[in-house]
């Protein structure tokens, strides 16, 4: 242990999310596990974007920047293209990492940067009072849709496994024990991590994802995905996810014996896609966990240690050679 | 027969075919000849536009022209004395340009009746009498190569084709009498493994050369002594983007901050990322970003991480970038964003140049968001303006917009070659450990702190929300955004305090001032030149930096009756200095897409004497 | 007790209180008693900043302001008059503003321990004679609320206790004499199935009409008389966001081209499309876009389909949006690209107003691509200044920047409804089939064929690349390029044919000129009125249209002494002005996130007096 | 039939890609195929981004909007919206579409908007001159990657599928009737179509798909996607695509019982998805054809249908009664 403790990582800044807001908890979580990790406040850096979710670089003791609307991928990537010693987190919600930041969220991915971002879905925008956002179901009459959205929602998991993500998981605001396990995992994993955290929104989207934080229901709804185990759930793991004949994954029985299991480090994302796309909303049986975790190359960290390396090994004289490269006469004065 | 031999003082030549004729390979080993046989030159290359057009077509011309001299120069020249023309479609783009009586170099081989339908040509202009204006030399190039290279054991027929610009080189190097060991060294180290095309080339040019000398046709050379007016030193040939490479490569050494380029590609500026990218052993990091916001987030970042962030783009990228730049004005972290103007507006014409992005470097953000801007002048300054640009960052935390523009980047000359020790120095100062840290505290330059990431005891967390003074937390309160948006404003006003006074070149009771700023230099210079020559007084000065701006430059303004700025825009400058100074600037703008002439601005200078 | 009825002119109340204290409600329904009596009124919401605060803080504090009164007036006012405070943060946050010896109504049963630590207060302020300047009248408004609503059979505490609100507006309705009907009214249709807080809102409010009728603490009752001075006609009350939405709609259903509105949720311009999304049954469309660069593309790829496009934003937006808007400047196409400015840079202050964006409009695009700029100058002439903008757009096929700002969007005023019938007819002259069709061909305005797919015969492409004139086939071709930025340009100058001369309100020998752009016009008025009274001469003018700018503008400036142009942000316009006119004009720039107050803009013009 | 023929859409633009671009294949068979759909020219749209593909808009003789990088299925949206009644086509390419202009193909593909997105995929910047691209594969060496790319290329087809779109297909240059065919059931397609085509550069990128395009090799490498077939491959079918007992398709023999059987229509994508990741570069056997192909509600065009109808119906009163909704008192003159 490290004898770092949550207070370390608590910055004095007044949290202004309104009362009940999942963002609290997300925020305790990480200050809680914070700790555990091992490094010291000041190689940790959050960038976030825009959006009420965006206000959490500002509650961590750590380096922080609060960019604008979607960039924070981008405004990441060139952090960890520079540094090779810091823990890199992205903070950012529906709108800001799915809307607006929809490019640099793939192609962080597809370049397995080393960060850990954490996209918070309460499938609404908050901060901007209620408008629909690209996980805000069809026919869902925000203030922008008065008449009902009418377009699908994007699932976030297909959608990052599509583009390539190494690590892809989803956890919920309500379930402390299981967020602190899947940040951990995110944390541990050496490229890109994209954690979705469904985050109730108690003022613009409230119960969004009752059917897997109410207690009656939740057994029935949560999924729980465990590497190298059968996918069983319910109360007595009397549900289970497996394979019909015609290859689709659908709910069956737990002792069926086409359960699949789950195999997070597989190198063939499909299996984790057919999961994530068990449930396009909440609303149905979900699967939660860790999807996917594999290792790739790291090609900005190498590049990064090449760059470091070669700044170290500068000779006095290489600014001088390299302004003399080439055909060169002089002129005597 | 003895062939006269006459002097010249100056001599514009251009290279022009198809595409693939390698019209630029003959142009460059035409200038190494000319730095090593001691002229002053300067050279401007153009290709055809976006899209490989089908050979032998107008669009697909190529050219490369190159102006050297006994005495030092200042442009690549407007009117070429010597045109070469491998194709009909090359004499016909590039014939308006020729000066009267000027010489045309033809490949009569390739005017065909095909090609001369591809040009557009009726009638074979070297036969119809089209040309009586000029002097024609036809030389049946491709057959004579063909000739020169046959019975070569390793030369195939395509080798042979490929070598014509060779022959022409030939010929206009004994025109000229260039030094032929630069580009025999050139030929044998290119084609070292490459048997077939290095005796083919070699062969060519070698026959062009002794085409000239022996055939009848050409029945003048000249000389162009070396230039001796020109300042001690070492040179090398340098175009703009090498330039601004190495200038930003010396920045970062000398300030000791690894240099991230994050670019998105776009003409002109993809050739900084491509020529970057080669020097990773300098400990420069480029990333080709996914779009150009991303390009200048990236850069911001590795900024925040301490380094050296700088993003390259052209106009549409600009645009492109202006919330993130915005974003690093409230930040005030150090951010060099080089836009290589082109012709606008929207993609314009990608492959031409101009200075019409002006006032969106000065303005072209929500808000009250100034930033320094500064403007390269020549190739060769390219590497002064992007050291600058750096220096300028880092020293006030600001984002900072350095403008260079298509000629610039394409265009070379020689360049004295600075001692690197002697260069300004740049201190990042960053916040230490263990001092007083307010993120938001300023020096006496009106500088914040740059305290980067893992540096113990200084966590502290910025963004683009209005900071409080000092503390650099949020703050809506209206009379703290009031100060910061002056302090923010007097911080950028203040750097005047670290520019030198504006030089101007004025002659005794010279009422008029031409005044510059970026790429036109050499051709005001060379225009005042002109009328000195026919015996006005003139008075001209160039702008490096254009905002803040030089703290005489108000008082240099009231000296003179009429103040000209020529420009590649509609006027933009000359606005800037009609708000500021309440001066009635003229205003010269130039909209055709290719660098400002001499001969164009002596008119215009003649007219106002 | 028999209480006195006093006469006043104008007065200014502030409700004040937590964000959950239904203070916008209570304000407007006191503007609709207010507009039922027939006073003329300007009101101005103010709402805490992006994020929730937690209950109780000064960051949490909603306040809604009105002015009104027998005359027609012109602001929302500077110093409220009485100032409602529901709980110790609000009257921390807001007695600032009020006026020396006004009245603070304070409900005293939130000014608890915790309460008062929360709003940062150590001591009581009702009780530590910090208020001693002001008149307090200490109300216990919680506790009266519930006992006038208790044993109401379906009134929880909870009903209770959210009326209280409405027991404030009853007593300020007495205080000033409103009608109570509407208000009453308004309930019941509000509530109509929702019997608990219908009966406690109801009773609250009788409730507090009458403790103003009874209590010995309010002891003067005030009548400001019905304002006979405004126009003849129908009104209705609008803030500048439903102002526009009515131009807009009106735009489209008078030139039959529906109406596409394409945006990015972003403060204070996502209220305009939550209320276009509501109008689908008068043909519009509206989309939110994944963002602002998209919204700006689905609405000129609209307008290309031959749909009024519109896109609407705010200071991070219109960055987003300036390559797009480029692009629509070389396509020639309609397109409404509307600024909701608020203060910058960068994220800045969202929930805050200014004018700082004004340049970015002018010049933030990189090339030359002139547009027209539009501003509304109050909440009701949004309408105006929307419909103009889709005018000029339609008729000229040009994007169109129409700046307006979130004062203007959020504050109300009467509104004259205009005969719809009587509108300016806008023609979208699409090119018919059969007739001659290029697509760069000029109409005598300088406008372009607008020839929409499914069209038979006229197909064609247009892109960004540089167009050749008239046939609008790429060209790379320099004189043609020169040509083409100099056509774009004189289309747009060639507006200022089509607008009005510009309307000086100047008095007999007046020497000061103070002109105006944007919402700062009522304040401008306000001011010299004041002066006016004071007996001093002046003149004003205010802008409607800032490119191109009315054709007598610069004969107007000469005509004065001097120039004052005051604006939210540190002297744009006036640089403007300076750079065409070459006159010193001088400028006043507030950049407090607020608007500009009648006080201070009197203060100025009588320093230049 | 219409009685239009390949002329009828062929502009008088003279095209402008260098010697043997893969283009010029698709120009054909783009113009070739227009006149069996029988839309008038008039009722076609095309509208492109910026690159070598952007051109294409220039050639056909229908209404053509040259828009900006990256930009084109945004363009493209706002015109669906505005109009129910046109055939719109997007060109774009693999720079246009999954770099510049990632966020406006996701977001297009999950509104489901009517577009026909074609994108050819050269797996280099063509115009720009020889630049990395998402799609170049990992170690290239570019103008812009001396030292090779360092990145993982997107699938695009996976990152499209993740997306959730309604139709993903592939095809290849050189292969007119299979581009034919695939051409046409996109344009069948009542929403969104993704196709994506394998183009060859010979300039910058040459012979990137020569496994596919090269007369011996593409027997073994190419895996036709047939509705309702089982996947087979190879001179004699002998290969084939089996489902492994873990769920994962692997190439196996053509005779395999586990082989798997395409089924385009179906509503769940994991079995699409696997088959798109069967191989990430052309470089090993790669599935072409369609492979997703199902109905979902366009809303666009809802919506499209209700303005027009709304617009339709509009009293003459209409505007009037607008402005004059709500509380209006009137002033007597
Ligand atoms: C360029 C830009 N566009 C729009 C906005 C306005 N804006 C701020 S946050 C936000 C979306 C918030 O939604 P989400 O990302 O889901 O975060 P949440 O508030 O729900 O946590 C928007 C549209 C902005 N700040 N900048
Ligand atoms: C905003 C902007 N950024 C960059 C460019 C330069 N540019 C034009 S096309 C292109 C990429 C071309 O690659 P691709 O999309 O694959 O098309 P291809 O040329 O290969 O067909 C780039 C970077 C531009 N025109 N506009
Ligand atoms: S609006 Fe919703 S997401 Fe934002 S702080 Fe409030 S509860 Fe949380
Ligand atoms: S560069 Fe490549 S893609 Fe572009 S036209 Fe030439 S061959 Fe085709
Ligand atoms: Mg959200
Ligand atoms: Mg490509």
């Amino acid at each position: 242990m490290t004898g770092l403790t949550k207070q370390d990582f608590s910055s004095d800044q007044e949290t202004r999310w309104c009362p009940g807001c999942g963002d609290y908890a997300v925020l305790a979580a990480v200050q809680g596990l914070m700790p555990e990790l091992g490094i010291p406040p000041h190689r940790v850096v959050f960038v976030s974007g825009i959006g009420c979710a965006g206000r959490f670089a500002y509650y961590m003791d750590t380096y922080g920047m609060h960019g604008i609307h979607g960039r924070a991928p981008a405004l990441a990537t060139g952090l960890a293209a520079a540094r090779g010693d810091l823990s890199i987190w992205v903070i950012t919600g529906d709108g800001d990492a799915l809307s607006i930041g929809g490019n640099h969220l793939i192609h962080a991915l597809r370049r397995n940067v080393p960060l850990k971002i954490l996209m918070f879905n309460n499938q609404i925008y908050g901060l901007t009072k209620g408008q629909a956002s690209p996980t805000s179901e069809r026919g869902k009459v925000t203030k922008s849709t008065p008449f009902g959205a009418h377009d699908a929602p994007f699932n976030p998991l297909a959608l990052v496994l599509g583009a390539g993500a190494t690590f892809a998981a989803r956890t919920i605001d309500r379930d402390r024990v299981h967020m602190t396990a899947v940040l951990r995992a995110a944390a541990e994993h050496r490229g890109a991590a994209f954690v979705e955290i469904y985050q109730n929104c108690p003022v613009f989207n409230d119960g969004a994802f009752a059917p897997l934080t109410d207690k009656q229901q939740a057994v029935f709804n949560r999924i729980p995905l465990e590497h190298g185990e059968p996918v069983r759930f319910g109360p007595d793991s009397e549900h289970g996810v497996v394979r019909a004949p015609d290859g689709r994954l659908v709910v069956g029985a737990g002792d069926d014996p086409a359960i699949v299991v789950h195999d997070a480090h597989r190198d063939d994302p499909a299996q984790a896609f057919a999961l994530a796309r068990l449930a396009d909303s909440p609303s149905d049986p979900t699967a939660i966990g860790v999807f996917r975790a594999v290792e790739r190359p790291v090609g900005i960290a190498e590049a990064g240690a090449k760059l470091a390396e070669a700044r170290g090994s500068l000779e006095p004289g290489a600014l001088h050679d390299l302004l003399h490269a080439g055909d060169t006469w002089t002129v005597a004065g | 027969m003895r062939v006269q031999v006459k002097e010249r003082r100056r001599v514009i030549v251009r290279f022009a075919g198809d595409s693939g004729d390698g019209m630029q390979l003959a142009g460059s080993r035409f200038m190494d000849a000319t730095a090593e046989h001691g002229n002053d030159f300067a050279t401007l290359p153009s290709f055809p536009a976006e899209i490989r057009a089908p050979a032998g077509t107008l669009a697909g011309v190529s050219a490369f022209q190159i102006h050297f001299a006994a005495q030092d120069i200042l442009t690549p020249g407007d009117e070429p004395d010597v045109l070469v023309a491998m194709n009909p479609a090359a004499l016909r783009s590039e014939l308006g340009a020729l000066a009267r009586r000027g010489t045309v170099i033809a490949n009569e081989d390739a005017f065909t009746k095909r090609n001369l339908e591809k040009a557009g040509y009726d009638a074979n202009p070297l036969e119809d009498g089209s040309l009586d204006g000029f002097h024609l030399i036809r030389i049946p190039m491709t057959s004579l190569t063909a000739r020169a290279t046959e019975a070569m054991e390793h030369v195939s027929t395509r080798d042979a084709g490929r070598a014509k610009n060779l022959f022409a080189l030939g010929v206009v190097s004994w025109l000229y009498d260039r030094p032929t060991a630069p580009t025999e060294r050139w030929i044998r180290a290119k084609f070292a493994d490459k048997p077939g095309p290095l005796e083919a080339n070699l062969a060519a040019f070698r026959a062009g050369w002794n085409f000239g000398e022996t055939s009848e046709l050409v029945d003048v050379q000249y000389r162009v002594d070396p230039a001796t007016d020109v300042p001690a030193g070492t040179y090398r040939n340098v175009n703009g983007t090498t330039a601004t490479a190495l200038g930003l490569i010396a920045a970062s050494v000398r300030s000791g901050l690894p240099l991230v380029l994050a670019s998105y590609p776009i003409t002109p500026a993809s050739e900084l990322l491509h020529e970057l990218a080669r020097h990773q052993d300098m400990g420069v990091r480029t990333i080709q970003a996914e779009d150009e916001i991303a390009a200048a987030g990236m850069a911001l970042g590795a900024a925040f991480g301490g380094a050296l962030g700088v993003t390259a783009t052209s106009g549409p990228g600009l645009d492109l970038k202006t919330e993130t730049i915005g974003l690093a004005v409230a930040l005030e972290l150090p951010l060099v964003v080089i836009d290589v103007q082109r012709a606008g507006p929207s993609t314009g014409m990608p492959t031409k140049t101009e200075q019409s992005d002006l006032l969106a470097a000065l303005h072209g953000r929500h808000g009250e968001s100034p930033l320094p801007v500064i403007a390269a002048s020549t190739p060769g300054q390219c590497f002064e303006a992007a050291y600058e640009a750096a220096r300028i960052a880092v020293t006030y935390r600001t984002p900072v917009i350095l403008l260079s523009d298509l000629f610039l980047a394409n265009s070379s000359e020689p360049w004295l070659i600075p001692d690197a020790g002697a260069l300004p120095p740049i201190d990042p100062a960053f916040a230490q450990p263990g001092e007083p840290f307010s993120p938001y505290a300023r020096d006496e330059k009106g500088a914040r702190p740059w305290a980067i990431p893992g540096t113990p005891g200084l966590t502290h967390r910025i963004g683009g929300l209005e900071t409080e003074d000092v503390t650099g937390d949020i703050s809506y309160d209206g009379a703290n955004h009031a100060r910061m948006t002056a302090i923010r404003a007097a911080k950028i006003a203040g750097i005047t305090a670290d520019l030198p006074r504006l030089e101007v070149d004025a002659d005794p009771g010279a009422e008029l001032l031409v005044l510059g700023w970026g790429s036109s230099r050499g051709a005001i210079r060379a225009a005042a030149r002109r009328v000195r020559a026919n015996g006005h007084a003139v008075a001209t000065a160039h702008l490096h930096h254009l905002h803040p701006l030089p703290f005489d430059l108000g008082e240099v303004l009231h000296r003179f009756e009429r103040v000209l700025v020529p420009e590649m825009n509609s006027g933009q400058f000359a606005s800037v200095l009609r708000a500021r100074f309440l001066v009635d600037v003229e205003s010269y703008g130039a909209m055709e897409g290719r660098p400002l002439y001499a001969a164009e601005l002596e008119r215009e200078l003649e007219e106002r004497l």
